[in-house]
């Protein structure tokens, strides 16, 4: 078995540097790699590209490295939510580059499993497309669109083992199976770290192979962004 | 009488059939599932990677690690299932989700769409939405006839940036039931009370009238 | 809920024509939808293409339907251990397109989830690359594959529920999940078919949105094709 | 003397470092598990889906559903892990696998490989060995010098159809280990006692002598 389990988060983040490109799992503020953002604030490190669906919230999430002014350019397919990121969007400060959800998806594991590109029919006659090439299969129209090339991937699990293999928890799971192995570097925070051979081989959702490093993060806070409940009768 | 926004999601409803898996977007269509018959099966995908999606949790049971695309809490039925947002774009994609309802901006009368950007204003992103009206079969906008300063919705052309081309193939708005045909809008219901004229005069595109026009059944 | 369960392997093939083109689950005689093929060879559908990584041995899995002449193509990877299979090849009763294990799988997947074909670096340079489209990536060269088109999927899972939902055992996984939802129709033959409610929606494998069809199979007799062991200390 | 194919094995296996994935091919790759030391963390990756190999079940522990890529029954170390054909040539395709090493009935001097068919004879098929070499990035065939006839395996120019083109790093026969070099096959090491005039003759492609060739050392 070889073993990914590092102790702390500043030793899983080791070798992150300005001018990098990141992924980030989650969607909304469920599931992300909250532990790794928060030293990535504390790093300090700038200039950076995210890969990251959303864009966290002013003062959470991928929010935190906006307001310290991190970040250059996201690739995202949703940021609303967020006053800080419009405003920096707005005035130049930010690069952006919406594009699909499901394109974001594809192209994180086309990294992952070493596909060059994809062909899909999202974006499609719209801006989306500008400047791409576009190809009929079928009597339908198709976007290329390419592998992302990223130097990290941070992912959040919720159990994970000592080998690496990650389980995720309802729809936190998202994104954060496809990142894993698409960057040079996969890093997964789990809420529980647990010896090798305590995971069903059967019910692992990531083998270890696509992830090199794992460690348990400290706090999960867990922030609910709309929390809609009903009355009980 | 215009339809409440209640009422539009109560006519879409019944659009959906049993044994279909759908699709709902945010803001109207998420009422849509308040009115599916009882008698019938249907499930509910968000996007963001679950299918048989339940009702809102009870107080105090919400799970910040389960919820829709709209970012709420929400709970799973019996026979639900999570996944990741390749698989979950992959039934989209793949055409097994029957029915996307979705809100919007502007529709043009070729069944364009825009629903996501309005440049130097608002610029949320697309979402997933790209992704569904470029693959979905069956796709039917929810949404108000006139936009809040009283423009219509209806066009011949989008104005604003498209999500996806030729796609949409029914419209429900507060006024009427709408098809999409390569001749133009089809009117093919109106709101109980509403004139085919006052529809004809929220409409800036090709409406096409054909004999008599019913009143909506809700 | 949506049922997808039928009672018996005749109304789970209902619709099975000659001349179609069937997918099939299934990695040597491991996972293979044993009960499926009896039908099969039963109803006696004649001119069938069948896509399945092997092509069973002389008398099981596939075999079967080869001894009773009732497959006109196979598209396989691999295709040893079956000596009728060979004379069928060699006098040229069956046509037979093999191609590489991992194009096999990708092309399932593509038609699985929508994608209209995928670049592979499989084969290049070999003929079976021959008069396809080949094209540079970042200096690597690949071949363009596209999805596959069938109109019966028929997987083989460990657990199913009522609603089609499945979860697979070790390799016997194998081609099943990316071949589910594959086809127009897909059927899944499992050896417990549970109540909706029994399966954790976490560790569902293949959600039964992919599945048209379930049942459970009245026998499976899991043949091994190397029994290989070591004795006890 | 000539090395057995444990032997080939046995060499191989000093070429698996600490911290690789590895897929092994049939045959003699399959004996290099039997040989990888004990103090390093190697796991082992089967295509058809399973990642962290053990050894063959005792008697009567078989398992029908677990099983590798040769069809053989084995058995999961602590750590192993199940997926699908499509994640499992993703870990190929993605260069996750660190090392392959599989078997060849011809390499040629630019490092293509035949080992599928052949022509008229044979036809089995390709199974998984096209995607492992036109993907890895560390390729060692593990073979005999010669074929059965006494030709020599190791060619300036594969005859028989190729699986893959200028992939192969490394051979290592019961003769030498070569390294495939853009100017032809580099002679490393000799096998005990074998001259290197002796591997000159079994080589019919350019084999390059730079100095004092060593012996293996097993």
């Amino acid at each position: 078995m070889i073993k990914k389990k590092v102790s702390t988060v500043s030793e899983a983040l080791l070798g992150v540097d300005n001018g990098m490109t990141f992924m980030l799992g989650g969607f909304g503020l469920c599931g992300i790699p909250e532990n790794t953002i928060s030293e990535l604030v504390k790093l300090g490190v700038k200039d950076l590209t995210c890969i990251s669906n959303n864009a966290g919230v002013d003062d959470f999430g991928l929010g935190l490295l906006l307001q310290n002014h991190q970040i250059n350019k996201m690739i995202s397919s949703y940021v609303g939510e967020n006053d800080e990121f419009e405003r920096q969007m707005l005035s130049g400060e930010l690069d952006v580059e919406l594009i699909p959800q499901g394109t974001l998806a594809e192209r994180c594991r086309a990294a992952q499993v070493g596909l060059p590109a994809i062909y899909t029919p999202a974006g499609f006659g719209t801006e989306v497309a500008e400047g791409k090439e576009t190809r009929e299969f079928d009597g339908k129209m198709y976007v290329l669109e390419h592998a992302f090339k990223a130097d990290f991937a941070f992912v959040k699990a919720w159990k994970g083992d000592e080998a690496g293999n990650l389980i995720f928890k309802g729809t936190a799971r998202n994104f954060n199976p496809v990142m894993c192995g698409a960057a040079k570097i996969t890093v997964a925070e789990v809420e529980e770290l647990l010896p090798v051979g305590s995971l069903d081989p059967n019910q692992i959702h990531i083998p270890g192979i696509f992830v090199q490093r794992i460690f348990k993060g400290e706090k999960f806070e867990k922030r609910i962004e709309q929390r809609t409940v009903r009355k009980r009768d | 009488m215009s339809l409440s926004k209640e009422q539009i999601a109560q006519r879409i409803a019944k659009e959906v059939k049993d044994g279909y898996y759908v699709n709902l977007g945010i803001g109207i269509p998420t009422l849509v599932a308040n009115y599916v018959r009882d008698d019938i099966s249907v499930e509910f995908q968000s996007e963001n990677g679950v299918l048989g999606m339940g009702p809102f949790p009870f107080e105090g049971e919400e799970d910040a690690d389960i919820i829709n695309a709209g970012k709420q809490t929400i709970t799973t039925l019996p026979g639900a299932s999570f996944f990741d947002s390749s698989l979950s774009f992959g039934m989209i994609r793949g055409k097994h989700v029957d029915l996307t309802i979705l809100g919007a901006m502007e529709v043009s009368e070729n069944g364009d769409i825009a629903n996501w950007k309005i440049p130097g204003k608002m610029v949320k992103g697309m979402g997933g939405a790209m992704d569904l009206v470029a693959s979905a079969e069956n796709i039917i906008v929810a949404m108000m006839h006139t936009n809040k300063r009283g423009d219509s919705k209806l066009l011949k052309r989008c104005s604003l940036p498209l999500t996806g081309v030729q796609c949409v193939k029914k419209i429900v708005t507060n006024l009427a039931v709408i098809e999409v045909t390569n001749k133009g809008f089809k009117l093919l219901e109106r709101a109980p009370g509403v004139s085919v004229d006052s529809i004809k005069d929220a409409t800036d595109g090709t409406l096409i009238i054909d004999g008599d026009v019913p009143e909506m059944n809700l």
